[in-house]
């Protein structure tokens, strides 16, 4: 059955790449090492093979100028797709994607078009310290004319990247980089998603908890071990961040009256405060309980895994939230929650698979 | 003895200093009205370097320039209408309204951009012509900047990318002196800008920005190079800003800048300059400028007139255009 | 009375680095045109007179490296106050402000210290644009490490500037643009207030209000109409947006049992999101009312006049959504409301003074 | 005949190269031991480098680094047990474990800060020098980049505003010739990398990197330069890296580099020409060559068991140091 063929997130992005620079020859694939054999964490092989060079353009190390590069080959009608490896080196270009790929359409009334996407990936893990694993969702998504999306699973990668491609505007595609590690399935060819707003990953009744990108895939391990226990949580992954579309939240809210968001990013401004003020403000008398958020605390992510526990949201702090939020007693969830606490042990907190052996 | 075609391209270049000095002119003095409610600045003393630099481009040619783009726009053929309009805040300006003086466009002229924030539009310049260059055509981009732009990262940063691909760009580098009031010995060392082509293996041609066949000597050597894919050229153009930085007046009392120096420039002005060699050439009398200055200040009153009775967008048009469809 | 002195809030801030520099020989005046004639909009007029040139460091137009100079020079005990005529500059400088000025003492293990201060400026009126009039507070507050602060009032602004000054970690501090024409008694000589967080303008019981910059000013205005109809608003101006100290508001709330947020910078992602979003997790039960959040809207700022009403928020809106939020009847309030759109009518949309006649 | 006091500083620098070498040796060789478990940029074969350039410098010196910083490290007289237990996340780490090997400082040896951001380490180090310059100490700071860092635009920026202000600040530049796979033709124009200094009127050396003379030589003069007053320069060393762009491995069989080209740059082993050169001269022999060997590896060996052994920090460390007080 073709349809049920599964494969890696990773693999996903390469097949949105490869498949929507044949969808439309407009698209060029900017990067530094963008056609080097590590080939952007394995998302970018093929491309040379299936494009030619030309369409490969090999960037000196300088995020500025590539990035208004990009926007001014944008407003000569190419399709740039910029990969970053990390979410970091972008801060470089922070004005050229604030200012000029975000009002260029606005600056012109409507006559200019930036179709730009600028991929980012957060790194996490085997130590990659403070400069290397910061998930800045919340600074792109406070941004005027500029999309943000962040996928989590497979499938959801590679409908989005290509969605983003499509797209006539700026889109920021922020992908983790423990993510790239997932599998399930993905359609083959070209396949494009909606850029529609959250989506209900599982249903349930009792609490909606909303994540993203990877904690997507965490939080859907505790909804898993909360139905174990008989707790029927709705998890919605947000997907598209900007604009951001809370009406699939604010619905659940209104059928669950409790609410956790988790992001990839941290806590403070981050995606939950946004997502818990606006529904608030829309289903106010919908809550029996206050919303929780969790995210990155307010530090720097240190490199060493001494320190590592207690700084990201895990299955055991979203399960327990969550239970916390349902008002499920200790005895009902503590089987479930040894489980976790199990797993977790048999884990190591710095990798993100057991065949994972560094250096990134 | 030059040509009839020589002398009517002399005599355009005349027509386009005369028309950019007499529409900022106008600016300033009109600008005490409160009708023009943003900030302008203006180019008068420096017309020769836009005109001279887009007498050797095309229509189809690319141009982007920053907060100080009123001359660019015209010379590159931006509608006059449609830039007054925007400067005072109507519906019918060239971006709606949205930019007001340091975001003049008209894309169809191939003014693309101005950008006011220092080098932002730089990096433009380069993917528009790295892009018409994967197309195979043979337009050629320009960036427009002071010599402030030369000290941010990206002018280096797009450079090395333009003359490393042998892009269709030129770097037009308009030097009067001065970031705001801060003098180029305060903020660089002491030595002639074309030495940023030099680390770049890139060619640079400095010329006289006051002197308008030297600009378009220069500006048409550097395309011919770009349309026959001999990379990127960094011109250099000397020149002055008459007026304060930002604003209508004269500001040579406030302390940063002598009016010696002031005078000094003011002798070389590139519209003086011009007129004397036509008149010179006998290409050029005082009735014919008289007829120039009235044909234009009639476009220019009508222009005024135009901008000033167009509507105001409405409030609701703010929330239009912040994503394409 | 020396006490009782009023002056301006651009004075003050004159005053304060003026202070500050007589205070300790190692505060060095960074930016483009620091001793300039125009002294970024008067605020640093006479500082060469009073500490010399050699403390006035005239930066080249290169924000990046003029932020990461002035890291490097607080890293040897110098400390830097960098002025920036805009918000927007900073955006360029956006990596050394995260990166090292944000992570020096934390990836120091404490060793580093990076006194800083960075001043920017928020645009705004007589058609300044898109790119000269974005207030980014929200996106500088979202960084752990940095600490921002936002004075509204003339007192604050001296005394929050020299405490930012006197402290050992970067501080941006974002001065309004319109809060400069400001005036208010402001004490004389060296004069520092601590950096602890939001305080109670005007206290009051019905409704709690809280504002930032110059939104505080204009709030101050809608509470002074609120109070003539009776409703007695709590204004609370929030002067440290990071680390952001909530108890005050939380406190409030716990009283009036309502919010409302208006923020200078994007309602999208900004303070009030985060505001209430920890307001709601901390004094749930005592909220009456979903509370509402104001700010600039989902779009860059035009430039033109006809463009700005709805834009901003103002005394007319925080009043008439403050006055729901309590409850009160249309009749109620409508002899305020018809006084405040009269004043409305009387002032420029784009001018924060009758005096003011550009160009910027 | 090279003096007693020459002859030491020379075989000082031949300890220096080969403690570097047997440390990182050391690293790639335990690495798959995943007891480092972060990523590791190594210096072998770019050791001459910091050691000649170190050579020049006093401890009161400030340097700063980048993600390739082991070799600044250790040449500046950091910490070696500090280093590996960073390295192995332990909370005697030079940096609590807060940063990993792309993050080393030592601060009382002048080793200020590494940031892995590339180009991110170059104007706080132009910050250091105006701090020192401005309180009248003849400190040098030193930033250390690659080639790749030449490419951002704060490096430009950088070197602006330190030739402006004549301040001393040395700007050396490892040139590998790679930016971790693509290689410098794919990224500038041809041209010497010393060309950057003309942009600036700046003075610029250019040496061979794997040549501890000439590097010292060098850095030597432009130390001698910077603390006379006469301003910053920049160095270019050019050098090779043996190892994989991150991590312990070789790799010249992916495809982007050749097996030739590398076996050219291994016959340029910084350390076998400096042993060759002092065999030469008499100054070593293959015994006193081997008990430096024994005394390093006994130190190594120990720092290792150190780090190996040593705690790892408390998660609650973790929320420690976010702000001064
Ligand atoms: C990135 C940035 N930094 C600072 C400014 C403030 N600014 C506006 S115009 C200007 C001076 C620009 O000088 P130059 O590039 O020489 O152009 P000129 O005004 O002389 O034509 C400055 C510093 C800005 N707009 N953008
Ligand atoms: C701003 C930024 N962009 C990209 C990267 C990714 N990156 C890490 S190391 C590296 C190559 C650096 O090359 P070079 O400066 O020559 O140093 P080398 O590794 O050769 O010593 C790159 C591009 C980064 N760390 N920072
Ligand atoms: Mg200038
Ligand atoms: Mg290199």
């Amino acid at each position: 059955m073709p349809d049920e063929r599964v494969t890696t997130y990773a693999e996903a992005i390469r097949e949105a790449l490869i498949e929507s620079g044949k969808h439309d020859p407009r698209v060029l694939f900017f990067g530094e090492g963008i056609g080097d054999p590590s080939a952007v964490f394995g998302t970018t092989k093929g491309l040379r093979e299936a494009h030619g060079d030309a369409r490969l353009i090999e960037m000196p190390v300088a995020e500025n100028a590539l990035t208004g590069i990009a926007v001014g080959a944008a407003l000569a009608g190419k399709r740039p797709v910029i990969s970053f490896h990390r979410v970091e080196f972008a801060l470089l270009a922070l004005d050229q994607i604030l200012n000029n790929a975000g009002k260029a359409h606005y600056l012109s009334g409507g006559k200019h078009k930036v179709p730009l996407v600028i991929r980012m990936i957060v790194g996490r893990g085997w130590g990659q310290g403070p400069e290397h694993s910061q998930s800045l969702e919340a600074l792109f998504a406070m941004i005027p004319g500029i999309k943000v999306v962040m996928p989590a699973f497979p499938a959801d990668a590679k409908g989005l990247l290509t969605a983003a491609i499509e797209d006539d505007n700026p889109v920021m595609v922020i992908e983790h980089r423990w993510c790239h590690y997932a599998r399930g399935h993905v359609p083959e060819g070209y396949y494009r998603q909606p850029l529609d707003g959250p989506r209900v990953v599982v249903p349930g009744r009792h609490v909606t908890i909303v994540a993203n990108s990877y904690m997507t895939l965490v939080a859907l391990h505790a909804v898993k071990a909360l139905a174990s226990v008989g707790i029927e949580a709705e998890l919605i992954d947000t997907r598209l961040l900007r604009p951001l579309m809370v009406d699939a939240i604010v619905k659940s809210v209104a059928k669950t009256g409790r609410l956790l968001t988790v992001d990839t990013g941290w806590r403070t401004l981050g995606m939950g405060a946004e997502i818990v003020a606006e529904v608030v403000s829309q289903a106010f008398s919908s809550l029996t309980a206050a919303p929780i958020r969790m995210g990155m605390p307010d530090h720097p992510t240190p490199s060493s895994r001494g320190m590592v526990p207690g700084v990201y949201p895990d299955a055991i702090g979203i399960f327990t939230a969550a239970a916390r939020l349902a008002g499920a007693s200790a005895e009902t969830i503590a089987p479930a929650l040894r489980e976790l606490e199990d797993q977790a042990r048999r884990q190591p907190v710095d990798t993100p698979d057991p065949a994972f052996k560094g250096p990134f | 003895m030059p040509s009839n075609a020589e002398r009517d391209f002399d005599l355009n270049l005349f027509y386009d200093i005369l028309r950019i000095r007499l529409v900022e002119g106008e600016i300033a003095k009109r600008y005490a009205d409160q009708e023009m409610r943003c900030p302008v600045h203006l180019s008068i003393g420096q017309e020769a370097a836009a005109v001279g630099v887009c007498a050797a481009l095309t229509r189809q040619d690319r141009m982007f320039s920053t907060h100080r783009c009123h001359a660019h726009y015209l010379a590159k053929g931006g509608n006059l209408k449609a830039m007054l309009a925007e400067i005072h805040g109507k519906a019918s300006g060239c971006v709606g309204g949205r930019g007001g003086s340091m975001h003049l466009q008209d894309i169809p002229a191939g003014l693309m951009a101005s950008v006011p924030i220092v080098g932002g539009s730089i990096p433009m310049a380069v993917g528009t012509a790295l892009a018409d260059s994967l197309d195979g055509v043979d337009t050629v981009s320009v960036a427009c900047f002071g010599d402030a732009a030369t000290e941010e990262g990206v002018f280096h940063e797009s450079m090395n990318f333009a003359q490393l691909r042998k892009l269709p760009v030129l770097f037009v580098c308009e030097n009067n002196l001065y970031s705001v009031y801060t003098p180029l010995a305060q903020r660089q060392p002491a030595r002639p800008l074309t030495d940023y082509a030099k680390a770049h293996a890139m060619t640079a041609i400095a010329a006289d920005g006051n002197d308008v066949f030297a600009v378009h000597a220069a500006a048409a050597a550097a395309v011919r190079r770009a349309r026959a894919g001999a990379g990127p050229t960094l011109l250099v153009l000397d020149t002055y800003r008459w007026l304060e930085h930002c604003g209508p007046s004269f500001d040579n009392h406030i302390g940063y800048r002598s009016e010696e120096e002031y005078l000094g420039w003011r002798a070389q002005d590139p519209l003086e300059r011009l007129r004397h060699h036509l008149t010179g050439q006998g290409a050029l009398d005082a009735a014919a400028e008289a007829r120039m200055t009235e044909a234009i200040m009639a476009e220019v009153d009508q222009a005024f007139d135009y901008a000033r009775d167009e509507p105001l967008p409405a409030p609701a048009q703010a929330r239009e255009h912040v994503y394409a469809r």
